[in-house]
């Protein structure tokens, strides 16, 4: 398995051969194509970042760009899984949600509840998250958490090239709608994929990196910052595991539950802001379910509590780094079993 | 035997009755019932706006699709859904069409292609649009609807969808029930365009406007642009101006409406009374056949709301069930 | 100090004292005067429940009922805000933000900060939330986690007559922007109210009922069911004490500690979905702030993770219930000092 | 000296080229320093559209409010905003527009009626609505102008808008700079209907089309609906066929463009050649008189740059401060 291939390539390989295999999976959003109705060349854009290019050229029709209306082609894709499709719609920016949300959370998300059962609305709706691309508080936040919080969604959000095919791949076969989160300053991050299909099961974390002394739980690019942080605490001698959740919702609580029953101790890392998120989540749910095996406080890493600030000087403080995250382990450390 | 000068055989004619007789006697005992006591929750009553959704959707087969609005009894029963498990969903009762987990504002059944009523204003249109796009892809001359009431027209979800159907040019319906009130402010307010029909241009779609009550003015229009989507011609928009019997929901006291307007509604523009006039008045069905509809249906509702009564509640064992396929 | 009224007249004459004090507080909504445009009474509904009932009477144009069209009107309370006029938005259910978050989170909330300090927009936005209204998913939720989550926001959430119109009044001053929720089950609920104006400041907790052994955290219509718990428990001798956050932000984290450190044990009650709600909120902070103080893990009380069912039966079920809360204490209790 | 036949003055006239001067060579400079890497994050350039924005708001005042788009530099510009703090601004510095928290897709000024870039499309309709109402509360005749452009012309907030600003009546413009492209989807593909004035009668609003690259055509137009907007005559909708110079942001390699229409918009329907031509070959206005314009622009965007690349960066004391008045 020598191969190595970019998340973005990653993502896009995962639709292609989803399109492939299955002729019920369609895709739309804005400039996905690209130069639709233009003169110049069609397929022009593939995305705004590229991700979708030449799947158009393969699988032609359905493909579908579309009118600058969120609400109206989110829609659309959630009543095209209600009736029989596998709808990929991308929402660009997952800060975009905001005038579509109520497609996602009050219809996709409900439908099978409200109607006893007798629905399923298998959509997949892909958006880019996260800071550090310079564009600023409406283009660069994770929102993650206010999916999360939706009973009826899943959330995904991948880490590495491997995982964002074989995760999308199960998100597109899933029967539940499903907000699969690609972290944009990933995209380019490559890995070793394999070119045949495969899946990842939804609702599986993935223990990155095995120690014994403390346990970082975390997703999407803070993996990176977290592993980062890894490597320099293991030159003190410090053994860190880290736990990629990989899907948000479901949680894999127990692989959670497990390591900070070996280690003892948890720092919780999360790139979204700091009420009420993932870090929140996950530290809550440990000192309910694994108190008596925590031998110190919890310590959360999350940007402050403010909107993405523009300047790159200002954008990299907000971002949490591998050194906010290594004091906080060593914090954990210097804080005794009480 | 006089010859039947309406576009429908003497049996249709007499299924239109039967179905707007029963959306007509549901709602009525609802009316009753929730006074009562015996309904939970909000309740938004059809009743007088039944030749509209039967006209259009009796164009329908199981295979084409509608997405309804809080007011969605009547499009659910023209649209095939069974009437005791509507009965049984508005208790809360197991058995019901979603177990007694939606309740009046959410009954769907998607083998009839009734993808449900909706607590949220406008967001059916996306909804159909979407499923027209799957009727496009399976090639079959299915078709979707969207209903929409004249206050929701105004949803942006709604506009959208009338752009993306055009541009995508969807076999897909709108249908705005205009009946004149969106709760208690008044069409004339919170529209700001006179026409419906300019809206729809305002879109690149055909827009047409009828009298709602007039079951046969319905048919047609809507037969028509029916027609026209399941060839591939497209979207377009239908007004219908028709008239709420009953409060916006159950319980309001309707001051803002002027006196005398409902009275005058049931007496001089009840669809039912129009559509009977219409059939016994060309000797097509006597008053007889449609007295026997009407026990019918009395009797079909009746036994609905008895086997609602009796259904068992749901337990505990049902609150978390049915959230994901998988999970 | 005698009178009491209900929250919805302590609402109704919050916004009308504010109005009279105020000329820039104007106010907008579906119904909120009710029959504009038609032949029949004018304020015939004053809000979809009454609570804006007779306010046009005396303030007149200041009140204006909205075409269905919660991103415009929303919004244009925003922008009126930015353009110095202090609006009060009543979004009717809070289920509805779904199709004007936009103009909540990325435009209200990020102004101030994405224009460097150079703006304020003083908007409240009032909603109903909660469950218990036999209404079903779409108009029986809370998502309060959702508003707290997002910076810039302030969100508000009475728990009595009183803290309703302290609160609201305060709300209206303040110059962020406020989202105001308020329990639909608590309108009728009646207390002792001033007749004269008065403010409850933002952030500030309020301890409801002291004890010495276990404290519970919540808010809204929860704190009464935990009263209801705490008063039963008292039966049994043991001493809740119950928090009301009354504002989830700002957090009044420091009244949450204090209560902690004193009992050492937390039951967090949301009757918000469990997931990333403002109970793993609670319960994360805690443990990251006063681990120490812990006896025993925290117990965390919420409905599951499910849409709000319809059937009154299961209505009931989901709502957190005061023998749930009172099992979540005694539990906390059992669990002795590790 | 010959008669001025033009609707301004002299004056005015030579402020005009200048503001649409500056426009083009800030965006110009822009495009160069970010091909050069000087630039971070997402920049939309306003080249070519220049028109548009200059000859709508050089009617208005600082008690007039404008909400823009992402392509927003040429409204700020013409609404006043100062030069060097939007450069600094763009370049992420302190004492920029925003003490650089918010970039080229946010910058604002409120005291100069600017309302703000916007990252989502279509948000700056409700906010101008707002605006109004607020105007329309101090009853001074002010008004405010929202942008869209033919993409974003089909977001829900936007037709939401349109509806609200009529039922309230507000003064309100709706300018929608058509340049024929959203991202790398064509107009054509994307608005359901051919004119923009058919939507703006959807929504019972008169609206009127011209040719943005015309500054003089813009200038009148406006002129007229911003006169009715302060009368209380209500809103309207403009619509100004213009033309984009660069790509849809700065990195765009514009493949979907048909091949050389770029350069035949710069050597024929240029709105700065135009306007030149139109006031030189009137004798108004001499070649060396625009001349020492362009000069004096050129100096004070090289003076803005060299500021903003010398201004200090923000610092970690910066991160958390404005993000709430008080908490
Ligand atoms: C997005 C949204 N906003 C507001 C409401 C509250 N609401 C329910 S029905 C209704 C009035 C609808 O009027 P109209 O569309 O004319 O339909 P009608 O009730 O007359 O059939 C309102 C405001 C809602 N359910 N959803
Ligand atoms: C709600 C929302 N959807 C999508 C985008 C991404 N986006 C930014 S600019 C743009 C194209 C806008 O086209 P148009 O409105 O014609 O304006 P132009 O760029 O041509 O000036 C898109 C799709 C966004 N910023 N906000
Ligand atoms: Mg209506
Ligand atoms: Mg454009």
């Amino acid at each position: 398995m020598a191969r190595k291939i970019s998340i973005k390539q990653a993502i896009n390989e995962a639709i292609d051969q989803e399109m492939t295999r299955d002729p019920s999976v369609i895709m739309m959003g804005e400039d996905i194509v690209g130069g639709s109705g233009s003169f110049g060349e069609m397929d022009a854009w593939g995305g705004v970042l590229g991700v979708t290019k030449g799947l158009y050229a393969k699988h032609g029709s359905r493909l579908l760009d579309t009118p600058l209306s969120e609400s109206a082609y989110v829609g659309a894709a959630v009543g095209a899984a209600a009736c029989g499709m596998r709808p990929i719609a991308e929402l660009m920016f997952i800060d975009f949600m905001g005038v579509c949300f109520d497609q996602i959370f009050n219809q996709a998300a409900k439908f099978r509840y409200m109607f006893g059962g007798k629905a399923q609305t298998p959509v997949v709706i892909r958006a880019m998250v996260g800071a550090g691309f310079r564009a600023a508080a409406q283009h660069s936040q994770m929102l993650t958490p206010l999916f999360t919080h939706i009973p009826g969604l899943k959330v995904v959000c991948p880490s590495s090239a491997y995982d964002a095919k074989g995760l999308l791949i199960q998100s597109i076969r899933d029967n539940d709608p499903v907000i699969f989160c690609e972290h944009k300053n990933l995209y380019a991050m490559e890995g070793e994929v394999p070119e045949t299909s495969y899946t990842i099961p939804l609702g599986e974390a993935n223990v990155v990196r095995e120690g014994k002394d403390v346990s970082i739980v975390t997703y999407g690019l803070m993996v990176h910052r977290s592993l980062e942080a890894a490597a320099t605490l293991a030159k003190e001698g410090i053994e860190v595991e880290v736990v990629d959740l990989r899907t948000l919702s479901p949680l894999d609580l127990d692989t959670v539950l497990d390591s900070v029953t070996k280690t003892g101790r948890l720092v919780c890392v999360d790139e979204a802001s700091p009420r009420c998120n993932i870090a929140t989540d996950i530290s809550a749910l440990v000192s309910m379910h694994a108190f008596s095996a925590l031998k110190a406080g919890i310590e959360m890493i999350s940007p402050p509590h403010c909107p993405v600030p523009f300047s790159p000087t200002l954008e990299d403080l907000y971002i949490p780094g591998s050194d906010r995250i290594a004091d906080a382990v060593r914090k954990t450390l210097q804080k005794g079993k009480k | 035997m006089p010859s039947n000068p309406f576009p429908l055989s003497k049996e249709r004619l007499l299924e239109v009755y039967r179905t707007m007789r029963t959306i007509r006697e549901f709602e009525e005992r609802l009316h009753v019932d929730f006074s009562r006591g015996d309904i939970p929750g909000f309740v938004h009553l059809y009743a007088g706006e039944e030749a509209t959704g039967t006209g259009i959707l009796c164009h329908l087969g199981d295979g084409d699709r509608i997405a309804s609005t809080h007011r969605g009894h009547g499009h659910c029963i023209a649209k095939g859904v069974d009437v005791g498990a509507m009965m049984k969903e508005i208790y809360g009762k197991k058995g019901g069409a979603c177990n007694g987990k939606g309740g009046s504002m959410h009954i769907a059944d998607l083998s009839k292609g009734m993808m449900g009523a909706n607590g949220i204003l406008g967001a059916g249109a996306p909804l159909a649009c979407g499923a027209a796009l799957a009727a496009k892809y399976r090639n079959k001359g299915e078709i979707a609807i969207t209903f929409v009431g004249d206050g929701a027209s105004n949803q942006g979800t709604f506009l959208e969808s009338l752009n993306l159907a055009g541009v995508w040019n969807l076999p897909v319906i709108f249908v705005v029930e205009n009946n004149g009130y969106a709760e208690s402010t008044s069409r004339d307010y919170a529209v700001s365009v006179d026409s419906f029909v300019d809206r729809a241009a305002g879109f690149g779609l055909p827009g047409i406007t009828v009298d709602g009550t007039d079951f046969f003015a319905v048919y047609e229009a809507a037969g028509e642009i029916i027609r026209r989507a399941r060839e591939g011609g497209g979207p377009s928009l239908l007004e219908c101006k028709t008239v709420r019997f009953f409060g916006h929901f159950e319980g309001d006291a309707q001051t803002y409406r002027p006196e005398g307007e409902i009275e005058n509604a049931r007496a001089n523009i009840d669809c039912l009374k129009k559509f009977a006039a219409q059939v016994t008045s060309q000797g097509v069905i006597s008053a007889a056949e449609l007295e026997a509809i009407d026990k019918s249906v009395l009797a079909l509702i009746e036994d609905s709301v008895v086997k609602a009564k009796a259904a068992p509640l749901p337990t505990e064992a049902d609150l978390t069930t049915d959230v994901y396929v998988s999970y």
